[in-house]
């Protein structure tokens, strides 16, 4: 079996780059696609850590993880898209309404 | 799963991950992003979480990534161009992750990471046990979630459509607000 | 021993009741009724005050009348009731206010009748008698309070009647402010006796208790409440240095300058200190100063009255004068003599302005003595009472003002105030001089009025001239009343005083006959001089004040007083206010303050907002390293 | 016993603006508002008439759990102190209701109604609340509807002022809010009871330290409130700006929030340090009195001067209250009463110029009475009373105050004086210069006397002016024993006896039981 | 080991074949069954030398269909757009035919054999969670359709991804809600379990298949299917009328072969799965295994082996006639307009779907069949 470590650093790694893809790219949709990477990681060390503890919970966690990652999808996407509707763009460094 | 199998999905993962940050391309970004999701899933099926994988996939990679792309298409969104603004930003949150990742990995190195390792029970990952578990333990948890997903698809609704008769695209934000 | 006499009430009802019906009634029902309504209550009152005072007569001597309306002011151990009380010194008093008022009413109504706003005026005068009756008859210090500000208040409305006028207005202000400063003495005074009498567990400003326990306020204390009372007095009566207000309160209606500023309300200062005689009795220091500012007051006024060329100011001048006299008689402690030339200036005084009321009247308003002249054919009533009253003020035998002025002045040299005596006899005289300067200039010589008026001269109506005529009468004879000691019915009036304000004690001995004759030649002289100067060698006059010009000068402005307080109270204390209170430390200062934290946290938010750039991945970046931070410390929990 | 009767005197007006929510048509509004102010000044009349003059103790006082965890009870209670305080409040209410009926408020009638009941509520509440925390509460619940009154029907820097003022108290406030709670703190510690009870709080022992410096957290929370110098700045605004209504309940009650607060919590809970506090509170006073006088003389906004007068009339509340004896503290609080009558009369009628002329400079009038002789002659009387002309209302407080100050320090009387001259001065110039003098500005030719609701609102005024002039002794013989009892609890006069030796007073302040109780204040230290 | 390994490789390799060769068939019928249905000739001029007109045999036109057609097209030019992303253009074809091709490993198109001792089961993989992995592979479908209708830089074939993505994602719903009241059914994910837990009879004589417990399932499936498989009456991503060839309007050649064997094979996969849920899989009614027991007590033994294999006869016979089912129904029925496909989707198949489950659910919970 795989070493818990080994597993978990692969998700540290996805969840990092996750988190660098939210802070570089410019268009929401990508830094929401991110978002989801990092919920995958995160999702990735449940399951493993779940397996290695022979307990469910962990994928029980995950299996929550995924609907709220979809009801996230739904929300954000109409989100995203009535921004588009009234700004035209959906690019992060354009919508700095709630600034000073 | 065996070790090679292991390294196989695992650098799969790490570039197509890569893949979603570096692709100038929304619809690319998607497409590493679907494979990623893929990979984690044959891991969770790997890890005896093959329900959940499967659902991963039935669910993620089936649903909510096509989500993505219908929003793709409706903003039509083309290649990022111009310049993308803060460089400085770029740089330092690519070193800020990378610290993150080294410092998760001293964590995670194995003398600091133990955990009891104990044997999966008879049927561990089987659409029984989670069942069995969502049922029990999580039953509220359960029927919450589902009223929030009845709240998302509601909201998202409202959010997404233009008043009738409108064209005011600010109405979208009316109903929302 | 005193007698339950509810009347007494209806000597305040009635005036109370005509300034009810003026104030709301008197506009709908007009002239008519207010006419006979302002007037009236006067004489029903007059006619209430005679039924208690002929009663009082009837009493033994040192008898009262008294009745108890409420309580009013009952706080913790203190307490004050409304309370009316009337004893010779009040009864007298009372006569007068309600006689004098009565007719000085009467002559309003002629006085006013071409003013629209007579319901108003006589709302006033009404009020005023109210107020000056409550004075009177209140049977403690705190309700004689109460009469003493309402007087002030009515004097005050009634200078500013011709309220159009600034200047009126003005005048009207400064006389209130100038009471209300000595009122302020006042009240110290009277706190002064509570807290004293207090500390001995007396809680009373009662007259007749206050007498009973005067022995415990101590000369200390009751040297300190005499002479803030008295700084009260100066105030109301106009005495130095606060009488700068009386001139000015010549602006008023004629008939205000006679009832208030000459019979009547002006006169309180001396009522009180007669009252309140047994304090003063026990504080020589206090008294002295009274009979002093009297002194000095009655020179001082008299030496401006010399050259004043408006009619009323003359008369203001010589009221000053007079009252000064009157504090001379109670300073040196002879209250009831103080008493009687109180009376007697009621008469000849309010007299006096009612004739140079007739006459501005006549001359329709002209106040300058010096447009006038040979009125006497003109005006024959006014000119035969006014010189009565003038022989009166002058203290020419029989007259009634020589007997008071004698009684005065006597008192004094025999309380040992010598020289006090000597400015007596010096203003007397000059009295007599400005007085028939007065006269002359008025009614004798050749007619200075200017032609078109000249043909209007008219004689006042009845209505005017009776009063004149009642009040000739008594100017006249009312100083028989009190003959000197040894005739007939000698000092009937003093004894008939004694019981309330207590005899006078004389230190020193003198021969009442030299000192009247000195003051009679000193009159005299006056008489001759004003003769010599303004019929017979008309020429002087200017000469002199050619010649002594800065004197003429001097005096003509009055000393300057006014301008003097002017420059060293009135305008800093608006500059402090304005510029160092107002703007200085309010505006900027304190407020400043206030604005400046404000402005200090308003500044800092300013600042620390830029932090927020509305760029969603700045905030990420920022939680990032926020991240980073705790798992190191984690990290370098576990590796510790 | 009727249970419940101040309850309902407190919670009516809130019931009244609920009802008035619902109110569509303008009229029904400003009727149902009038109405349902009525009702509570006809159940202060009849507390007034129910209340037992020679009783000391809270009557009609109600008791019940509010939040037990914490000892918090809805305590309430009226007593001689604050009978006439809410009687003020419930007929200043009715009167500037029935006044800004008439046209003075145009805009959102429903909501300033609204404001207008919900802020009677908090007045009453904290004017009755026995219980520190219940009295908090409606301490802070009065706040936000003047705010809003100010910042939404004002006129001018509306919303500067209305924040200002909201600043101001609030700082004052929390203060408190500490104190209070380290004051329930020692209580625990003392009788290991929590209870924010007012009886119970006068007992705890404190410390000379504690004692000054919970008594400055109080002082200076309602000193702000009453206001006095130097932290009135915020009056003027507030008032200036304020709707006329507002000012009249600001003026009117608001102000004596303050110094009921000195009278019930600030100066018994703490009497020996009041008393050592009295030579500095009093010459505060006498600044604040002679200071607010001379201010105001110069303003050239009617509003403004009035609230400066009122600052200067608020010194002589305090001056009164810390003379710490029967006489100045009964005068203190019938000096509140006056200022909220004829401060309250004045500002009525400057709105009602206002509304003529829309404008409050001193300078655009001058020989009104001409064109407006009631409006002049009611002006006059209220004008009298407010300078304390003897046989009005005003005479009686002021007397008091300085017979009382003079009782304790007699040089204070002497300035205090002072203060009645200007006080003279600045009114009557003020009078001059609107009514007397001729006609300088042509548009006040046309100007007209008052309607029959405006005389209305101001007979009443006038008469209280009288009667209370004239007749002190039913309020005073009422208000008297609360008083007397107020100072036996805060045992001044012993006090005072410490107070001759300075150097004994930490021994025998009611902290005696300081030495004993040390050990126990380790223990309780965390 | 190595036997499972290899038997693994073959029935793959099987299924494989199976599916290509069902989708010539199809191919087959597409042409010549349209023409009988519509009364045409239809294509009939390819031959080998004419051989078989020598032989005066009518020309049943299956040179032209299976092997003419296909050469034809894999030697066309194979045309890329301009403007097109040329990588994903080449992509989505494969992307769309892999999923499908994957899903026909979870089939069982037999009973379990033993050859030498080795027990092997005639399914190409037997997973536990069959039925997810059906699910999965199906949704995944999805990609290669979308990406083919983006990458081609057409409006047209947009308009067609858009209008496939749609209807496929609506109608797995209603695919997957039939699919789950069939698993409630018989209490597995494992196909092959559910197609043994079809055999047997009820009274005798009925056969115990799923269509008679689960009708209304049946039929949500058959709609589904359709509709999953893009065809007439919900052909609309390729209605020719509106859009040309919809998604794969840009595409010729070998990659357009490619689309149009995907839809083959879909049909064929959808075809087997009602087969297997539905119509007992391989089951053949009476037949156990030891021999027929015909309802009226006769019987009649067989040899294990024939067993098996007429049941894998059964198993291909069944998907035969459900393709030429379906094909009837192409070419019977007119097309659907958009909304109301999308109307039947998410108003008729899901809350139909949704009432079967929570019926089916009922119904187990009663007859206590819950482990």
């Amino acid at each position: 079996m795989i070493p818990l470590s080994y597993m978990m650093s692969l998700s540290a790694i996805i969840f990092a780059i996750g988190v660098a893809g939210v802070i570089i790219r410019r268009n929401i949709l990508v830094m929401f696609m991110s978002i989801e990477l990092m919920l995958n990681a995160v999702n990735l060390a449940f399951i493993a850590l779940g397996s290695r503890l022979g307990s469910m919970d962990g994928q029980v966690i995950v299996f929550f993880v995924m609907t709220v990652a979809a009801a996230e999808a739904a929300v954000g996407l109409g989100i995203i898209i009535s921004i588009f509707r009234n700004r035209e763009t959906i690019h992060a460094d354009d919508l700095t309404l709630m600034r000073w | 799963m065996p070790p090679f199998l292991y390294i196989f999905l695992g650098a799969l993962a790490i570039v197509s991950a890569l893949g979603v940050v570096v692709q100038r391309n929304p619809i690319h970004s998607l497409l590493a992003l679907i494979a990623t999701l893929m990979t984690v899933a044959i891991l969770f099926m790997g890890e005896d979480a093959v329900v959940v994988g499967f659902l991963q996939i039935i669910v993620y990679a089936g649903a909510i990534m096509v989500l993505f792309l219908f929003v793709i298409w409706l903003l039509n969104l083309q290649v990022e161009t111009g310049p993308t603004g803060h460089l400085a930003l770029k740089l330092f949150g690519s070193l800020a992750a990378a610290l993150l990742v080294t410092e998760l990995f001293f964590i995670l190195a194995p003398p600091r990471l133990q955990v009891k390792f104990t044997h999966e029970p008879p049927g561990y990952g089987s659409l029984a046990s989670l069942a069995g578990k969502l049922f029990t333990d999580y039953l509220v948890a359960f029927e919450v979630t589902s009223v929030l997903l009845l709240a998302a698809v509601v909201g998202s609704v409202a959010l997404a459509r233009r008043l009738p008769g409108t064209d005011d695209p600010r109405a979208a934000g009316k109903i929302a607000s | 021993m005193t007698v339950e006499f509810p009347a007494l009430a209806l000597i305040l009802l009635f005036p109370a009741l005509g300034v009810v019906f003026n104030l709301f009634l008197g506009p709908r029902y007009g002239r008519g009724a207010v006419n006979a309504v302002g007037p009236g209550v006067m004489f029903v009152a007059f006619g209430v005050a005679t039924w208690a005072f002929l009663t009082l007569l009837a009493m033994s001597p040192g008898g009262a009348l008294a009745v108890h309306l409420w309580g009013w002011i009952e706080a913790g151990r203190f307490h004050s009731e409304f309370g009316l009380r009337l004893d010779a010194l009040s009864g007298v008093m009372v006569m007068i206010v309600t006689g004098v008022g009565a007719l000085i009413h009467l002559y309003s109504v002629g006085y006013i009748a071409h003013d629209e706003d007579f319901a108003r005026f006589f709302t006033y005068m009404n009020l005023f008698a109210l107020s000056m009756l409550t004075l009177i008859l209140a049977d403690n210090l705190l309700m004689m309070f109460v009469g003493w500000e309402g007087v002030g208040l009515c004097s005050y409305l009634l200078i500013a009647f011709w309220y159009t006028n600034p200047q009126f207005a003005y005048n009207g202000r400064k006389a209130f402010v100038v009471n209300r400063i000595g009122d302020a003495g006042f009240l110290l005074g009277i706190f002064t006796i509570v807290a004293t009498l207090g500390a001995h567990g007396v809680w009373t400003l009662d007259f007749v208790e206050l007498r009973q326990h005067a022995a415990l306020l101590g000369g200390a204390a009751a040297a300190a409440a005499g002479f803030l009372l008295f700084i009260g007095a100066t105030g109301k009566s106009a005495q130095i240095p606060l009488y700068v207000w009386l001139p000015d309160a010549m602006v008023g209606p004629t008939p205000v300058s006679a009832l208030i500023h000459a019979a009547t309300m002006v006169t309180a200062g001396v009522y009180m200190i007669a009252r309140l005689g047994f304090i003063y009795t026990m504080a020589p220091a206090a008294l002295a100063l009274v009979a002093t500012t009297g002194a000095v007051t009655a020179l001082f006024a008299a030496t401006i009255a010399l050259v004043q060329p408006d009619i009323k100011k003359v008369l203001a001048y010589s009221t000053i004068s007079q009252l000064g006299y009157m504090f001379l008689g109670v300073g040196s402690g002879a209250y009831a003599s103080g008493i009687f030339h109180l009376m007697t200036h009621a008469f000849f005084k309010g007299l006096l302005f009612l004739c140079a009321g007739s006459v501005i009247h006549a001359l329709g308003g002209e106040q300058d003595m010096n447009k006038m002249g040979g009125l006497r054919r003109k005006l024959p009533i006014t000119f035969w009472t006014m010189s009565v009253a003038t022989l009166a003020i002058a203290a020419v035998p029989p007259f009634s003002g020589y007997f008071s002025k004698d009684l005065i002045l006597e008192a004094a040299y025999d309380s040992g105030h010598s020289w006090l005596w000597f400015l007596g006899v010096i203003t007397a005289g000059l009295t007599s001089f400005y007085m028939f300067r007065l006269i002359f200039m008025t009614f004798f010589g050749e007619s200075r009025v200017d032609p078109e008026k000249e043909h209007h001269l008219h004689e006042s109506p009845a209505v005017m001239t009776i009063p004149l005529i009642v009040l000739a009468i008594l100017a006249a004879v009312g100083g028989l009343v009190n003959l000197p000691g040894g005739l007939l019915w000698g000092n009937a009036f003093v004894r008939f005083l004694t019981p309330v304000v207590g005899s006078f004690q004389p230190i020193v001995e003198a021969s009442p006959a030299s000192l009247s004759l000195v003051a009679s030649v000193a009159s005299g002289l006056g008489i001759a001089l004003a003769y010599l100067f303004y019929l017979r060698l008309p020429g002087i006059p200017a000469l002199l004040a050619w010649r002594l010009q800065d004197a003429y000068n001097l005096l003509l402005n009055k000393y300057y007083i006014d301008e003097l307080y002017n420059f060293i109270v009135t305008r800093p204390l608006f500059w402090v206010s304005d510029h160092v209170l107002n703007r200085a430390i309010d505006s900027f200062a304190i407020d400043g303050a206030a604005d400046g934290a404000a402005l200090a946290v308003q500044t800092s938010g300013q600042i620390a907002r830029r932090a927020e750039t509305g760029n969603v991945q700045h905030y990420a970046f920022v939680y990032l390293l926020g991240a980073l931070g705790i798992v190191a410390y984690y990290l370098f929990l576990v590796t510790r | 016993m009727n249970g419940g009767l101040l309850t309902a005197l407190i919670f009516l007006p809130l019931l009244g603006a609920l009802f008035i929510l619902m109110q569509r048509e303008e009229r029904a509004i400003w009727n149902s508002a009038f109405i349902f102010s009525l009702l509570p000044l006809a159940l202060s009349f009849y507390v007034l008439a129910e209340f037992n003059p020679h009783a000391a103790e809270y009557q009609f006082a109600e008791q019940y759990d509010w939040i037990p965890a914490f000892g918090i009870t809805y305590h309430i209670g009226i007593d001689g102190i604050s009978l006439f305080l809410v009687l003020l409040t419930t007929i200043l209410i009715t009167l500037s209701l029935l006044y800004s009926g008439g046209g003075d408020i145009e805009e959102r009638p429903r909501e300033f109604c609204f404001f207008m009941l919900v802020l009677e509520t908090g007045l009453l509440g904290a004017l009755l609340s026995v219980d520190l925390f219940l009295f908090y509460v409606f301490w802070e619940v009065m706040l936000i509807p003047m705010y809003f009154l100010i910042g939404i029907w004002g006129h001018g820097r509306k919303v500067y002022a209305a924040i200002k003022f909201v600043l101001f108290t609030m700082f004052g406030s929390l203060l408190m809010l500490v104190a209070i709670l380290y004051l329930v703190y020692q209580a625990h510690v003392h009788f290991n009871r929590t209870s924010f009870d007012l009886p119970l709080l006068y007992q705890v022992p404190l410390t000379v330290t504690e004692g000054r410096w919970l008594f400055a957290a109080f002082a200076l929370a309602f000193a702000i409130k009453v206001p006095m110098w130097p932290v009135h700045t915020w009056l003027p605004d507030a008032h200036t700006n304020a709707p006329t209504a507002g000012s009249v309940i600001l003026a009117g009650v608001m102000l004596k929030m303050g110094t009921y607060g000195f009278l019930r919590f600030a100066i018994p809970l703490f009497p020996t340090v009041a008393v050592e506090a009295i030579p500095l509170f009093m010459a505060l006073a006498i600044i604040g009195i002679i200071y607010g006088a001379l201010v105001a003389m110069m303003q050239p906004d009617l509003k403004r001067l009035i609230a400066y007068s009122s600052v200067s009339h608020l010194g002589f509340v305090m001056l009164g209250i810390f003379a710490l004896n029967p006489e100045g503290v009964d005068g203190a609080i019938y000096q509140m009463l006056n200022h909220g009558v004829s401060t309250g009369g004045l500002f009525l009628l400057v709105g009602m110029l206002y509304l003529r002329r829309h404008t409050r400079e001193i300078s655009e009038f001058g020989g009104l009475w001409k064109r407006v002789p009631v409006y002049a002659a009611i002006f006059m009387v209220v004008m009298l009373s407010s300078i304390g002309l003897p046989g009005l209302n005003g005479f009686v407080g002021e007397f008091l105050i300085m017979l009382g100050a003079f009782l304790r320090i007699r040089l204070a009387t002497v300035f205090a004086v002072v203060g009645v001259i200007l006080g003279a001065l600045y009114m009557l110039w003020t009078y001059e210069r609107v009514m007397f003098g001729p006609i300088t500005r042509a548009v006040n030719e046309t100007i007209s006397d008052l309607t029959g609701r405006e005389i209305a609102v101001m007979v009443p005024v006038i008469a209280l002016m009288l009667f209370m002039g004239l007749f002190p002794r039913p309020l005073i013989s009422r208000i008297e024993p609360s008083v007397t009892a107020m100072l036996a609890r805060a045992n001044v006069a012993q006090a005072l006896e410490l107070e001759r030796q300075p150097s004994r007073l930490a021994a025998l302040s009611p902290a005696r039981h300081t030495l004993n109780r040390e050990p126990e204040m380790a223990a309780a230290a965390p | 080991m190595t036997i499972e390994l290899i038997a693994g490789a073959i029935k793959a390799i099987l299924m494989i074949v199976a599916a290509l060769s069902l989708s010539l068939f199809l191919l087959y019928f597409e042409r010549k069954g349209s023409a009988l249905i519509q009364d045409r000739i239809g294509s009939n001029r390819a031959t080998i030398t004419g051989l078989g007109k020598r032989m005066g045999m009518p020309n049943l036109g299956i040179i032209n269909t299976t092997i003419a057609d296909p050469i034809k097209m894999f030697t066309k030019e194979d045309f890329v757009p301009a403007g097109a992303d040329k990588f994903l253009h080449a992509l989505a074809p494969f992307m769309a035919l892999f999923p499908v091709m994957i899903t026909f490993v979870v089939i069982p198109f037999g009973d379990t054999i033993s050859i030498s001792g080795h027990r092997i089961d005639l399914e190409a993989a037997n997973l536990n969670a069959g039925a997810l992995y059906l699910l999965a592979t199906i949704g995944l479908g999805v990609y290669g359709v979308a990406l083919a209708g983006w990458s081609s830089n057409n409006r047209w074939a947009l308009l067609g991804g858009i209008r496939a993505t749609a209807q496929m994602i609506s109608y797995e719903l209603a695919m997957g809600l039939a699919i789950v009241s069939v698993i409630m059914t018989f209490g597995t994910l494992n196909l092959q379990e559910i197609v043994r837990g079809q055999g047997g009879v009820w009274f005798g004589f009925l056969p115990r298949w799923a269509i008679f417990t689960q009708p209304l399932a049946f039929i949500l499936l058959l709609v589904a299917g359709a509709a999953e498989s893009k065809r007439i009456p919900f052909d609309l991503p390729e209605g020719d009328s509106e859009l040309i060839q919809g998604y794969f309007t840009e595409y010729s050649g070998g990659k357009q072969a490619v689309f149009m064997l995907t839809d083959f094979a879909e049909q064929a996969l959808v075809a087997m799965l009602l087969t297997t849920f539905f119509l007992g899989g391989w089951q053949i009614p009476w037949l156990m295994r030891d021999g027929f027991h015909l309802p009226g007590g006769a019987f009649l033994a067989l040899p294990a082996l024939a067993v098996s294999l007429i049941g894998v006869a059964a198993f291909l016979v069944k998907v035969v006639a459900l393709c030429v089912f379906l094909g009837t129904v192409r070419w019977t029925l007119p097309r659907l307009r958009y909304d109301q496909l999308m109307r039947l989707g998410w108003k008729g198949l899901v809350p139909l779907g949704l009432f079967n489950v929570l019926v089916t659910a009922f119904v187990v919970v009663a007859t206590g069949r819950v482990q």
